[in-house]
């Protein structure tokens, strides 16, 4: 282990709590609350990193402390009421066994949140401005407003105390109430609550120490904040060593935790969020600066995703705790594989913001790669040895094929992959050709490396037909075979192109193009960049409201902008209706959503994607003559349990992936291991 | 139908790109409505007439520029002179294009020293003579090599305390480390300060006006230096956690003994994989990594390595990295500031062909 | 030659028990290529601190201890010492590892004494009636100086190693032990605390890391060309 | 006629043995005193002869046979013929038939002397003087058989043959293979580690009197007396340096040539050694003027040489003898030695580690941390491992087993200091008599029935080691420990798995202390395929981490691990089982494919139900 790497395994003491390393993952809302409460699913989510080695996990990312900061937009924590106390304690004895320290992150949201869920209470805030993400006119709050909650904070902390957490943060990051009162773009108050930094600091202060008096001298306390809310009107970094530092000097935080960006709107959400456009650690340098003025710990995340920049900021001093949460979520047991000199094993966030991006259309954070996290009561991280070993072949080498072939061979199965292409990937080798979403190769790179460890029988530039698979002697055909561009149904559509060919042929297509998008996905808005980037003259032509419409919160603003950049035209609420010829050119047909009226294009090439369509030629040759007819069970798959087999002999057929039906990687990787973990 | 070409209906209402893109939605084809008012300016420096107190900052400026530690020592005295004081620069003769570089560091006067060659006995002289002549309030000093030597013969010589290698420096409070490192020192910042390298921040606002003072006027006496030569520097010898250009060898590369003859004809200090060392066809004390030698260097030139977790590692800290590598999927590549992906064997060759 | 190497009471790092300057050790080694072990001796003003009296087990063979309170300045004490003792050189480590470590003694020494002085040497040669010093800069560059003899010159780290500790010559070392000249310490009115690690600068990251150039399968002359254009660059600087 | 000849002629013999030996006797005396109890060496020596060698010596059945034979006979033959001087006997046929047979005998075992290395000579054994041993042996054995069964001038014939061969015998006495016959029965009289003979581990490392003028050995006549008369006890059989790992691994050690190194040392008559030298040196060394420092600094003390040995040479005794004269007069151990016996000598610890550090592995564990004055059952001696965060999980998992039996235990935490085997197998007597005495002096303040560590350098220190600084202890290993809690049902383990583990020695407990069967039971609870290697138990091989090996790191062509590894490999394992904090890091250091590495705790914890 290296010297920097040795640095993340000192353990940290905080006012008396010792964290047992410097590894840690940063409260975030990944939509698992019910009922306002972190039950089960929630708190196997975190044992899991627990029991994986981390130091300290926090929770509850924005967890309402009063009832006008509502909890159910994300399915949050309440921690307004007394009957969150049992659920706390329950979640830190889970956590407790496996050695890690539990914290919970605190807040009000102020005008950041909605008034039309869960209690219909007005949103309050400093000033009555617009919050641009959720579109709210909050009320101004009166003094009274500010001593109840003031009020609720104390009360919630209590809580945390008595629920047996080891300690708690308050959000002032991201645009909530607390930072609201702090940044000149939403504070406009002129009493004492406004004007100088002092003064806007106040409500904060008095945050801080009642939560104090209420929690007791031997509670964790800290606060997660902005280094620079990084656009003219908000808070700048110097603005922000000062709030640190005063908060500091008065003993109210026992840390900072410390990001950068403010999150009020779509783009500054992209920013505060980093995605794989990003640089690793591109924003270590608010920490940085901060932890050298400021006497307290600083903890830092924002896109630290391999543990070489997460131990250099740790060793070089620039943060006390380094929070890997995405990191996490791809793997949970990073620390352990560090100890156990297993670096090479770390399944590393490729920053595809797939898991934050769900939480915003209200459903439950999934990694794009590891689909056991928040599935821990179904889903294995870690795969047993089977007890019967068995042949499996996986035909298909995208992810699905190398998460059957990983799994089946952490079983100890025999496992022979082929796949038709001379390297492993599918469809991901497509995506990753597209600019920025280069790194989402990381994905079948450390599947690939995975499974060659593992000793599968790998056979590449091998299209395996049903005489090769048989030829294996199987007991199990797994079909990865994934999906084929479908260039539409329309009149014309042998006039077409589809994304995927333009990316993986790396077409340079010159002139006007129009890319058509049914999907509404990366992959048309990502050729659109692609094409835009070599000179072509772009349109993008959406039935949707807007390009990009299933590209989450993190995700689609980067797309947006670039295409901005690049002169891209974007069109929505249009379908395309035909194709055809004309001279040397086509004129594509279009028809608009709202009313109806037909327009055309005259262009030198129509791009379109429509998603894809099965290749699923070997499991039709293969479905007769396997003993299940290629039938897979979906009550014991959703249940995450064993496909019925009655012993009978020859092979059991089953098909996943795109080769099922078009979905994406999440889902092929997904049905992958929830039908080969019980082979 | 309406047949529609949106990107010529929207460069048709175009009336100006800059200062910002104007579109004149009103256009029917008569004339445009240009944008009227003031092209964008840079700001007037900021000049000091009258200081309320003067602060010096005393560089190096090696090679007639300013390097990144001269503009933290500005930066420095910047910060302990706030906005009304000056900040007097005292530095060797700077190259033609360099007096901007003091103001826009945050000088308001510059002090020259002429000092035609390595005198630090001289320097610290006319440094003391500037520091009775203008009485500022403290003279911040780079520790560097020779920057702290200066420092302390300054120290000597005006009988004052050295506060020096400071970490932390606010107008109310220095902070250094002492007793090997397990303590800090904090105080008022003393008139002599000495700050250490990437520790205070250069001063990145509105440039000040920097103008020259008269150089102090001591008469020259023999010192105990008598003679000083700068030894031309053999990159092959410079340990490699020093040299500021490396070039390293891995995987992709064959030929070793042409391998150092190309560091030997670009200057550059040879380095090496653990895979390379591992094989022994370069001793391992070339080996750069975590668990070999880990760089300071400036520049780094990796050939045919693809950038193990390790690897890199030690290179963490290299700004600028070139890498040659078949695979451009490799890690090294996503690090690098130049990426070229072609076989390193057939790059060197050429290199050395050049050369 | 009659060499002095200045003592100071130093410090472990980590666990904070008194340990010899290595850079103090590194300067006996580079005494012991110049002249023998008899002429050369160890001063130090202060206690017989446990770090000085190890510096007999790296070579040097006679340590001269000059008592003082170790609160007290030492300056007055050694200036005497070396009036006394008349040495063509005195040598230091370039920081002290243990006590306020500023590196302004020998300065202050050779001031007091009117002795030139050059830092960071690595390496001494008699010149004549001079000193020929090999001073280590950063990156591995080197100046050559000419000093005047009796000088003080201070180590640095990049200097020839030390000699290994031989517990024989720790306890066969001669200490002299004599009263040294009590003196105050200059007032400096600083705050003791542990210390904290305060990073280092960083610069703000905001472009990808893959923002650099990336050239596709290059001729390559084409790819030479520009590595050595993009080497020239920062070369340059 | 040929009969009185034969018996004058084993009167000569005699007398010739006895001057040789008187010779030989004088270039012992250059040696320094020793205070040997001869009454109980000589009423010990048929036992040690006939038990503790021939143990020894049958490991090879081929060469015992050989040696039985030979030296039976010899002696038989010879001891007969001197009582002839009893008329009664002289006048006896039967008792020449004896002598005849006893002769016989010998001549047999001539033979095989002499098939040992002809027509191929193994690399292991000595040529020069051995190559003429067989005829002197074939001669007088030949003879006496023909002067005890031929008459007349044929009888006189063999006398004279016989005397051919037995003055050939006694002159190589001095300078050739029979000094072993003279020097071998005096050293086992006159043992310098007596103890060893009734089962003790205790090394003969005496601490040293650090105000002599001379520490350690820094001249061939600082050896005791009888170290001097062990090394002449050689034969030069070539076990040793089949057993030796920094031989193995081409690190220019040979312990054979070691020892003859030492024998010439004392012989001012120059070399005359015709066995393989240390590996790369084709010269003599400074050191004792015949010893280069990178042979004495390759020694690993692993002991594999002083277990082969049929002479019971103590080679690792020597080694450190002149080493602590190497360190402590002049500083000379290689590498990063220096940096780490400072890193003792100011830290009290190998790596330098402020000493809070020692429990970072634990932190979140809550270990109770005795103070002064307290008492527990359990006192878990952490060693300097637990700065290791590899070795950390080790003790981490040690910890869970211990909680899970409910033991009350607890540790010293900061104070622990390094127990100080590194700076004794370095030869820096002062680092480790003073942690010795620091350690001593922290454990007495304290109460504990036993000590249990998971350090086998750190068992044997403290078990054996501190007792000369007053320092007696009951210390467990963690291997003994668990064993133990499993026999008596304090924790429970889950069903064996079917990996294939093989258990790697530690030499400091296997060897040493010759603890090789608890983790063996321990592991049969673990899996049902266990695997043992070719060298094993007290034959263990090095994992090359001992005697501060990896800090002086002498090069060689191999490294030591690899060489171990490639032994696990070949048992087709895919786990090696480990009990040392040494060759946990040894053995993972072994780049490239290989078995996992697991302490015995880490498994076991994995297994507790």
């Amino acid at each position: 282990m290296s010297a920097s790497t040795e640095a993340l395994f000192r353990p940290l003491t905080l006012r008396g709590l010792t964290i047992r390393n410097r590894l840690m993952s940063t409260s975030h809302a990944p939509g698992y609350g019910r009922d306002g409460k972190p039950q089960e699913r929630y708190q196997l989510y975190h044992a899991e990193k627990a029991k994986g080695g981390i130091g300290l996990t926090m929770f509850g990312g924005s967890s309402s402390v009063s009832l006008d900061s509502p909890a159910a937009p994300w399915n949050q924590v309440s921690v307004a009421d007394d009957s969150v106390i049992p659920y706390f304690q329950q979640f830190a004895d889970r956590v407790h066994a496996h050695g890690a320290a539990l914290m919970i992150q605190l807040t009000h949201m102020g005008r950041r949140t909605r008034w039309d869920t869960e209690h219909w209470l007005p949103t309050i805030s400093a000033s009555p401005l617009r919050e641009p993400a959720s579109r709210s006119i909050p009320r101004e709050m009166s003094q009274d407003d500010i001593d109840r909650v003031v009020h609720d904070f104390a009360q919630a902390a209590r809580r945390a105390r008595e629920g047996g957490l080891d300690g708690c943060e308050i959000s002032a990051a991201h645009g909530h109430l607390v930072d609201q009162f702090w940044s000149p773009s939403v504070n406009r108050r002129t009493d004492g609550y406004g004007g100088s930094l002092l003064n806007r600091m106040r409500f904060g202060f008095e945050v801080l120490a009642a939560m104090r008096a209420a929690a007791g001298d031997d509670f964790v306390i800290g606060m997660r904040m902005s280094g620079d809310e990084l656009f003219d009107e908000g808070l700048s970094g110097e603005d922000c060593v000062t709030i640190a530092a005063e908060h500091a000097r008065r003993g109210l935080v026992d840390f900072v935790n410390v990001m950068g960006g403010q999150a009020r709107d779509h783009m500054a959400h992209a920013v505060s969020l980093p995605n794989m456009a990003f640089p690793v650690a591109p924003f270590l340098y608010l920490a940085s600066a901060i932890r050298r003025e400021v006497e307290v710990p600083v903890f830092h995340a924002q896109r630290i995703t391999d543990f070489a920049t997460a131990a250099r900021a740790v060793a070089e001093g620039h943060v006390d705790m380094v929070a890997m949460t995405r990191a996490h979520i791809a793997d949970p047991y990073i620390g352990r594989k560090l100890l156990e000199g297993r670096a090479d094993d770390i399944r590393q966030c490729v920053g595809a913001g797939y898991c934050i991006d769900r939480i915003y259309t209200g459903a439950d954070a999934l990694c794009i790669q590891n689909a056991a996290t928040g599935r821990e009561a179904t889903m294995p991280h870690v795969i047993v040895k089977a007890a019967t070993l068995l042949r499996v072949v996986v035909v298909g080498g995208g992810p699905a094929g190398l998460e059957a072939a990983r799994v089946c061979a952490e079983r100890g199965h025999h496992v022979v992959l082929f796949e038709r292409e001379a390297t492993l990937g599918g469809q991901i080798n497509i995506a990753a050709k597209a600019g920025w979403r280069e790194a989402l190769s990381g994905i079948p790179r450390w599947l690939a490396a995975q499974v060659r460890k593992l000793g599968v029988d790998i056979r590449l530039g091998v299209a395996a037909d049903a005489a090769l698979v048989l030829a294996e002697r199987p007991d199990i055909v797994v079909v990865a075979t994934g999906g084929a561009a479908n260039p539409g149904l329309m009149p014309g559509a042998d006039l077409v192109t589809t994304t995927q060919a333009v990316l993986r042929q790396g077409m340079d297509l010159s002139g006007s193009v129009l890319l058509y998008d049914a999907m509404g996905q990366h992959n048309a808005v990502s050729c659109a960049e692609y094409l835009a980037t070599r000179g072509a003259l772009v349109e993008l032509a959406t039935p949707d409201r807007m390009a990009a419409e299933e590209v989450g919160t993190t995700n689609q603003p980067v797309h947006l902008r670039n295409m901005y950049k690049l002169g891209v035209i974007v069109t929505p609420n249009l379908d395309i209706v035909a194709v055809r010829r004309e001279a040397n050119r086509l004129v594509a047909v279009l028809r608009n959503t709202m009313d109806m009226v037909e327009e055309e294009r005259v262009i030198d090439h129509v791009v379109v994607d429509f998603g894809t369509l099965p290749v699923d030629a070997v499991f039709t040759d293969l479905k007769d003559g396997a003993v299940n007819r290629g039938q897979t069970d979906a009550a014991a798959l959703i249940a995450g349990q064993p496909q019925p087999h009655r012993g009978e002999s020859g092979y059991r057929l089953y098909r996943i992936g795109d080769a099922a039906a078009g979905r994406n990687i999440h889902a092929a990787i997904y049905d992958a291991l929830r039908l080969c973990k019980d082979f | 139908m309406i047949r529609r070409d949106p990107r010529a209906e929207r460069d048709a209402m175009v009336v100006s790109r800059t200062p910002r893109l104007r579109l004149d939605r009103t256009h029917r084809g008569g004339t445009l409505l240009a944008p009227a008012g003031a092209p964008v300016t840079a700001p007037t420096p900021i000049h000091i007439a009258e200081p309320t107190f003067l602060e010096f900052a005393v560089i190096e400026a090696a090679g007639g520029a300013l390097n990144r530690h001269d503009r933290q020592v500005i930066g420095a005295a910047r910060t302990l002179a706030g906005r009304d004081a000056a900040v007097v620069v005292l530095t060797p003769p700077l190259a033609a294009q360099a007096p901007d570089a003091i103001g826009t560091a945050g000088g308001d006067r510059t002090i020259t020293l002429p000092t035609p060659t390595y005198d630090p006995e001289r320097n610290a002289q006319l440094i003391a003579q500037a520091i009775i002549d203008h009485a500022p309030r403290h003279v911040v000093f780079p520790e560097s090599a020779d920057g702290g030597d200066l420092a302390r013969r300054v120290a000597a010589l005006t009988d004052a305390v050295l506060f020096a290698g400071a970490e932390s420096l606010t107008p109310t409070q220095v902070i250094r480390p002492a007793q090997a490192g397990r303590v800090e020192l904090r105080a008022t910042p003393p008139r002599l300060i000495s700050i250490a390298p990437d520790r205070i921040a250069p001063y990145h606002g509105t440039p000040h006006a920097a103008d020259p003072l008269p150089a102090p006027d001591v008469a020259a006496t023999p010192g105990g230096i008598r003679a000083a030569t700068t030894l031309a520097v053999d990159a092959a010898t410079i340990p490699l956690d020093q040299a500021p250009l490396v070039i390293a060898a891995g995987n992709g590369v064959t030929d070793f003994a042409g391998f150092l003859d190309l560091a030997r004809a670009l200057g550059a200090t040879p380095g090496a994989s653990r895979v390379v060392c591992d094989a022994g066809a370069l001793p391992r004390a070339l080996q750069v990594g975590a668990s070999g030698t880990v760089l300071n260097a400036e520049c780094y030139i990796a050939l045919g390595i693809s950038g193990a977790p390790q690897h890199l590692q030690g290179i963490g800290t290299v700004e600028h990295i070139v890498a040659i590598n078949t695979d451009l999927h490799a890690a090294i590549i996503a690090r690098a500031g130049l990426a070229i992906i072609a076989d390193a064997q057939d790059v060197m060759q050429a290199l050395r062909a050049m050369l | 030659m009659n060499i002095i190497v200045l003592l100071s009471a130093g410090r472990d790092p980590h666990a904070g028990t008194p340990r010899p300057v290595p850079v103090e050790l590194q300067a006996i080694a580079l005494a012991l290529r110049l002249a023998p072990a008899t002429t050369i001796t160890g001063l130090h003003a202060g206690e017989p601190d446990p770090s000085v009296l190890d510096a007999l087990g790296h070579g040097l063979t006679t340590l001269t201890l000059l008592l003082t309170n170790p609160a007290n300045d030492p300056l007055a004490a050694l200036a005497a010492e070396i009036d006394r003792a008349r040495p063509d050189l005195v040598l230091a480590g370039r920081r002290g590892r243990g006590g306020t470590d500023s590196g302004l003694l020998p300065y202050r020494l050779a001031r007091a004494r009117a002795m030139p002085i050059a830092a960071d040497a690595i390496a001494i040669e008699p010149d004549g009636n001079d000193l020929a010093i090999l001073q280590s800069l950063p990156r591995g560059a080197r100046r050559r100086l000419t000093l005047a003899r009796p000088a003080i010159v201070t180590i640095h780290e990049a200097a020839p190693p030390a000699r290994a500790f031989a517990y024989r010559a720790r306890r066969n070392g001669t200490i002299h032990e004599k009263p040294g000249i009590p003196a105050p310490s200059p007032t400096d009115n600083h705050e003791i605390r542990p210390y904290r690690q305060r990073p280092r600068l960083i610069a703000e990251t905001t472009q990808p890391t893959t923002a650099g150039h990336l050239m596709l399968a290059p001729t390559p002359e084409t790819a030479a060309a520009a590595v050595l254009a993009y080497v020239e660059q920062f070369r340059r600087r | 006629m040929a009969f009185g000849a034969l018996v004058l002629l084993a009167w000569l013999l005699l007398a010739g043995v006895a001057i040789q030996a008187a010779r030989l006797g004088l270039l012992w005396r250059h040696g320094a005193g020793a205070s040997v109890d001869w009454l109980g060496g000589l009423r010990a020596l048929p036992r040690r002869y006939l038990v503790d060698v021939h143990a020894v010596v049958a490991r090879k059945p081929a060469s015992s046979v050989m040696h039985q034979a030979i030296a039976g006979g010899l002696l038989a033959a010879t001891a007969l013929l001197l009582l002839a001087a009893i008329p009664a006997l002289f006048a006896a046929a039967l008792y020449w038939l004896l002598i005849a047979l006893a002769f016989a005998v010998a001549l047999f075992g001539a033979v095989l002397v002499r098939r040992r290395r002809v027509p191929v000579r193994p690399a292991s054994l000595s040529a020069g003087a051995f190559l003429t041993l067989p005829t002197y042996l074939g001669a007088y054995a030949a003879g006496g058989l023909i002067a005890t069964s031929l008459p007349g001038v044929a009888g006189l014939l063999g006398v004279a043959v016989a005397a051919f061969g037995g003055i050939g015998l006694v002159a190589q006495i001095t300078g050739g293979p029979m000094r072993h016959a003279v020097a071998g029965a005096l050293h086992l009289a006159a043992h310098p580690r007596p103890a060893r003979f009734a089962g003790s581990a205790a090394s003969g490392l005496a601490p040293l009197d650090l105000d002599a003028t001379r520490l350690g050995v820094g001249t061939i006549d600082d050896f005791a007396w009888n170290r001097l008369l062990g090394f002449d006890a050689c034969i030069q059989c070539g076990r040793c340096e089949e057993a030796c790992p920094a031989f193995a691994a081409g690190q220019p050690l040979n312990p054979k040539a070691l020892i003859q190194d030492f024998c010439a040392a004392n012989r001012k008559d120059g070399a005359t050694y015709a066995g393989s030298p240390h590996p790369g040196i084709a010269s003599p060394g400074p050191v004792l003027g015949v010893l280069h420092g990178e042979t004495l600094w390759s020694c690993t003390t692993c002991r594999a040489c002083v277990a082969a040995c049929p002479m019971m040479i103590e080679h690792v005794d020597a080694v450190i003898d002149i080493r602590r004269n190497l360190t402590l007069e002049h500083g000379a151990a290689p590498g990063k030695a220096d940096a780490a016996l400072a890193a003792l000598r100011y830290a009290g610890n190998t790596g330098g580690f402020a000493p809070t550090q020692r429990l970072d592995f634990a932190a979140g564990l809550k270990l109770r941390v005795l103070a002064p004055g307290e008492a527990v059952d359990t006192l878990l001696w952490l060693g300097d491992g637990a700065f290791d965060r590899r070795y950390g999980a080790t003790l981490r998992a040690l910890i869970g087993i211990m909680r899970a039996a409910g033991l009350d235990f607890a540790v010293l935490g900061p104070a622990e200091r390094d127990c100080g085997d590194l700076a004794r197998r370095l030869g820096d007597e002062a680092g480790f008599a003073r942690l010795a005495r620091a350690n001593v002096a922290l454990l007495g303040t304290i109460r504990f029935t036993r000590i249990v560590t998971a350090d086998p350098h750190a068992l044997h220190v403290l078990r054996q080691e501190y007792q000369a600084f007053g320092g007696h202890y009951t210390v467990v290993h963690h291997t003994a420990l668990i064993d133990e809690l499993i026999t008596a049902n304090r924790i429970t383990l889950g069903p064996a798995s079917d990996t294939v583990i093989t258990y790697h020695d530690p030499c400091y407990l296997g060897r040493y202390n010759r603890e090789t069967a608890a983790p063996r039971r321990v592991l049969a609870h673990l899996t049902g395929r266990a695997v043992e290697m070719a060298r094993a138990r007290e034959a263990s091989f090095c994992c090359g981490g001992g005697g501060g090996a990896p800090v002086t790191d002498i090069p060689g062509k191999q490294r030591i691990p690899d060489l171990r590894m490639e032994q696990a490999r070949e048992t087709g394992a895919s786990m090696v089982a480990v009990a040392c904090p040494g060759c946990t890091a040894m053995l993972e250091g072994v780049v490239g494919p290989r078995p996992l590495v697991r302490d015995i705790a880490e498994l076991v914890h994995e297994a507790l139900q």
